[in-house]
Formats: C-alpha cells, structure tokens, sequence
C-alpha cells in the first residue's frame, strides 16, 4: 500500500479530478453482502467509462485488512475484487485516516498492499465530495 | 446461574455493548461472533471486563483477517460455541 | 425548473422504511412535473418488486402502490438482476434458465444490470438515493 | 448433557449473517448429538424459506444448504405465516388464498403462526436467536 | 402512566415472578416493522398462557411517545397494540428510565397515559434478565 | 454550491451524525427524515449546526408523535422534499 498524505497527485487518476459517482463504504465485510454489491457497482461504473472514486470510511475500512479468508465463511474474496478495481477504470480508491486510527490499524501492519490508496484527512473528505456529481452510502 | 452472552456487532455500536456491559457479570462467559470480532483487535477487552471469559468464534476471525497473535481471547469453532451453550445456564443474544 | 431525476431504493419493505418514503418522494416529483428518469431496486430493496406479497387487508399495500405509479405514469422501474437472483426475485425467463418452477417479479419491473443504474445517473440531475 | 435446542433467525441472506451463522450452530449442534427441536424464520428471516433464489454458480448457496439439512435430519422448520405474507413469501395454499400466480416457499418449511415459536421456547432448554 | 421506581408491586404480575420470555424493545417504530412483530410476539405468548415481560430500552421507548399518528405514513396504531397487551395476560411492561433521561423523554408529558409502566434502573434490569427464561431482542 | 443532506436515522446513531456535521457547510439545507425527526425533541440541533437551515418530514414528526411547538427547525412535506432538491445544486442521502 502507498499512503500519500493529502498529497497531490499527477496522474489521470489525480486527487483533484471530478467524478460523476463516489461510492462509499462505511460497513464492515462478510456480515453482509453490503461491500460486494457496493464494489460491484464501482465495477459496472467503470467499465461504463464513468470516472468512479471510491471512499474507505467507519467499519469500511475493515474491507481493507490483509489476511482476510472468507472461505473460512465460505464467501469469496473481497481482495480479487480490489484488485480488479483498477482494471475496470475505478480512478480513486481513498481511505479516512482517523477511520482507521481509531480502529488502532496501522496502514503498513494491517492493510492489502499493492493497491494504491489515498488516506484522506476531514477537510479532504469534504473536498472529495465537492467534486462528486452523485454519493451512493453502502 | 451462569449466562452465555453473544455479540454480533462492531465496536461502532457502543449502545449494544453499553447494554452488554450492564448485565454481564462475573462467572458469565462472552463469545465474539459476526462483527463483534473485531474487538479482538484492540485487545483491550479484558481491561473492560475483568473475571470473563471471552471467546471469538475463529472462522469470523479468520474470515475478517484479524490479527490475533497474543491476544487473551480464546478462539472457539461453532461446536465448541454449542459446548458454551450447554455450559452455562441460559443464553442471551446481543444482535 | 424541471429536474429530471432517478431513484434509488436500498431497503426492503417492513425492514426499512426506504421503499415507502422513495414512493411518497417520487409521487410528489411527478406531481410536482418533475421527470422520474427511473427507479432503480438494489441490495435488499429488489423485495419491493415480488408479485406474490400479501399484506394483511387493513394495512397499506406498499407492492400495489410502487406497481400502480409505474403503470400509471408509465415509469421506468428496474430491478438489479444479480441481487434479486440471489435474494429470489426472478422473472419467467431467469426462472426457466435457472430451471425454478415459478416467477414472482411483479409486472411492470425489469430485471437487468448495475448499467441501468450507472447510465440513470449519467444522465439525470440527481439521483435520490433510499437507504437502509 | 443433552440439550433442547430451538432456533430462531431473524435476518436475510445477504442482508446480515443471521442465516449464515444459524446454519453453522444447527449443524454442529446436530453434530455433537443435540436435539434441534424446531427452527423458526421470523421478520427478514423469512426470506431465508424461498424456493426461488438463484445465487452465482460460484457462491455458497445458503438456500440449499439449509434444504439439505432440513431433510437429512427430518427438522422441524416453521416459516412464520404472517411476516412471511407480507413479505411475498406463500405457500400454495396462501398463494391460492391470495388469488395469486404462484408459491415459493421451499420444501421442508412449514407456514406457521407465532405459537409455534412460543411453544418451541416453553419445551425447549435454549432458544438461540440469530439477529440482523 | 403509572411510575413506580424499582417499588415491588404486589399483583400477580409482580416484579419479582419469573418469566417464560422477555421481549427487548430497543428500536424506534415505523422505520422497520420491528416493533410491531415484537408486539405480536407478545400478544402470542399471552394468548398461550406464557409468562412474558416487555422491556422498553434504547430508541425502543419511542413507542411509547403519545400523540402518535402513524396514519400520515399510512401505518397501525402501535398504541392500541400496547393497551391490548394487559388483556392478553402479558404480565409485565418495563421501562429503561436512563433511556427516557437520555432522550429528553418525560413520563408525565411525552409517554402514552393509562398503561402501567414499571421504570427501571440497570439494576433492576439485571434482576428482570435473571428472572427471564428466553430473552429476545427486537 | 449549495447540497442537500437528507438524515434518517435516530440521534442514536452518532458515527453517522459524526460523519455528517464534517462534512455540510454554511448554505447547505439539512432535512430530517424517518428516525432522524427524533432530533426535533431536544430542540438542540441550531447550536450544533449554525447557519445550516433545518427541515424535518411533517408526515414522519405527526407519525411518530413528537411535540413540535416552539421548534427552530421546519416542517416539510414531501413536494417540499422535491423542492429543496431543486432549489440546490446536489444531494446527499445519509442513511
């Protein structure tokens, strides 16, 4: 995982950019299929070539934990379908910083690495917004 | 009489574990199941409740991918949360 | 000014109150000369377009009123198709090729894809989100 | 000791882990020689007794597993009538009843009022409730 | 509204009889129909000669608020269901004073009159609890 | 730009209220729905969020029996619902 602090990036993909769709993710996995149907939105926005960002926040950022084996729940892999998100197009994947503070998960120890992340602070959150056409909560 | 208390929310709900923490009492068992697991992370749990035993149910453990190296809850597979349930003298739910 | 908007619904009926208040709210958008581009069922919400519900006499019919403002305005109603399989909300099409017995999608709703819901959004003003 | 046991389900599929979970308790109650004395589906759990759901080849189908279980070991499962009314989950004789198309309750349930909940707590050691 | 604070009453339906079910209403009404499917629970037990209590908790004593009109959301009279309750033998309905306080809830002002309500405190919820065969919450 | 933000659960709910108030701004319009018409009891809500003008869903504060006489915050009706979505710039439901 690269955790860039509010910094501006100078990709396409850029924190300044405009999107017509933020998909955020406040519910924990596996309890529900809550985070799959959200992801699977995000997936079916991209592949629409609409500019998607997706937002990690509360319990959502609990989709992010490393070592997660849903098969063990016999429910397939939230992980695969991170990955893919890039793949399909999904510009922006951010996470709450305090979200995770307060969960006491530090982002090196205990997130998926090899995804990019941007780690958002409040007032970036409300800029993230700003630039959204339309919020969906899952 | 013995209780066996079973929570199935996230540490977000403090309301459910407000309530938990007002009947539960010494010599009750606690089982961590669903998304109550994650409590496991913070490790705090036995600082809040002293004299309960508390376990979590190991496939939402596993699942979840929680870290669980060193933690002083005990991992319990569904029959051993049956074992529980004959153990003690009745059940109460939290959800 | 004429809005042209979608609705989202998330709830299921008697679980949430989603589907009741995105009926209330797309009634007086219509009302009001507003465009309901469409309404999109997703997550639990896919229960408010079951044809086979029977609600007890004397309480108010959430399924017939949703049916009766789509046939009366003959709006747009789709039903995400992946997330009614799983919770069993088929039509006579899905159900034969899953070789089920019967169909209980309401008239008057869709079964089809998240694009319906990406495009809804690409193209109205706002989209109106009913959640759980 | 032998226990007992009855179960309650009080969530969706897919909406919560309530019928997931359940699952997982009945079965290794059964396991370690338990006696399951009924299961019981209230509120969204009803939903958990439909016959007509459709979930990816490649997911757990939790519909079936629930079938299955019902009839390798002759368990008594009681859907409850009214919640499951409302919510469009009928037999064929409710379906008939309603003047509607067709049922979808799956095989092995029975269409039950609350009394046989509250019989199944009065003889039973635990009644064990799965929530959403 | 009757208050009587943690007294011990001496009817049939003491505080101190044991009960077959305990009904834990934690959840507002009409957003969910939670309220109403516990209350039918009740009403079922009572008609079958069980022992039940109700305990009114959380957001759950919003059912109690007079004045109610759910007719403007098109739903039932969750009041009347409550005044059944006495004749179909459910033997006692409890009240988490704290949740009132909390909510700014006074029983003389905001609580439907002319059912009798014992107010509770953690305490005695922890004895009704004991007392309890089978608690469900709704 | 000015938003709408729609409310529908309980004051119970803090994490959402939380995430809320960090996120509206002076000029944004708040409407209280469903559960949400319970913040209209404590009557508190205008030093919280100041120059936030508030409405509450009329149908859903009669339903639900909650004293209104004397509140800050307004009583709106459904077509006032449509109204304050046209009158802003965007939504966001939070639920």
């Amino acid at each position: 995982m690269t955790i860039e602090l509010d910094e501006i990036s100078n990709e396409d993909t850029a924190i300044e950019s405009k999107f017509d769709l933020l998909i955020v993710l406040q519910q924990a996995p596996y309890s529900s299929a809550s985070a799959n149907e959200a992801l699977d939105l995000a997936l079916a926005a991209g592949t629409f070539e609409q500019k998607v960002a997706l937002l990690f926040i509360e319990d959502g950022v609990y989709q992010l934990m490393s070592e997660q084996a849903p098969d063990a729940l016999q429910q397939k892999s939230l992980e695969k379908m991170i990955n893919a998100l890039s793949f399909y197009g999904v510009s922006m994947l951010a996470v709450e910083s305090h979200s995770l503070f307060e969960r006491d998960l530090h982002p090196e120890k205990h997130i998926i690495q090899g995804v990019h992340f941007e780690l958002l602070n409040t007032k970036s959150i409300q800029d993230l917004y700003d630039r959204s056409k339309t919020i969906i909560r899952f | 009489m013995t209780t066996l208390h079973t929570l199935n929310r996230s540490p977000a709900d403090t309301q459910l574990f407000k309530q938990l923490l007002s009947t539960i009492r010494v010599g009750d068992t606690l089982l961590l199941l669903e998304d109550a697991v994650y409590y496991c992370i913070k490790n705090n749990l036995n600082r809040t409740i002293q004299d309960i035993e508390v376990f979590a149910l190991k496939d939402d453990v596993h699942a979840r991918g929680i870290p669980f190296e060193g933690s002083d809850v005990k991992l319990a597979s569904y029959e051993e949360y049956v074992r529980l349930t004959e153990r003690t003298d009745k059940l109460i739910n939290w959800y | 000014m004429t809005l042209k908007l979608s609705i989202l619904v998330l709830g299921s009926p008697y679980n949430s109150q989603a589907a009741y208040s995105a009926l209330r709210y797309t009634q007086a958008a219509i009302s009001l000369g507003h465009e309901v581009y469409r309404v999109f069922f997703y997550q639990d919400g896919v229960h408010t377009s079951t044809r086979l519900s029977a609600p007890p006499q004397d309480e108010f019919n959430i399924y017939e009123a949703w049916q009766s403002l789509q046939k009366e305005h003959s709006l747009d109603f789709v039903t995400c198709i992946a997330a009614a399989a799983r919770r069993g909300v088929l039509n006579d099409t899905e159900s034969k090729r899953h070789n089920l017995p019967a169909a209980n999608l309401a008239e008057g709703f869709d079964l089809s894809g998240l694009g319906q819901l990406v495009e809804a959004n690409s193209v109205s003003d706002r989209l109106v989100t009913f959640g759980a």
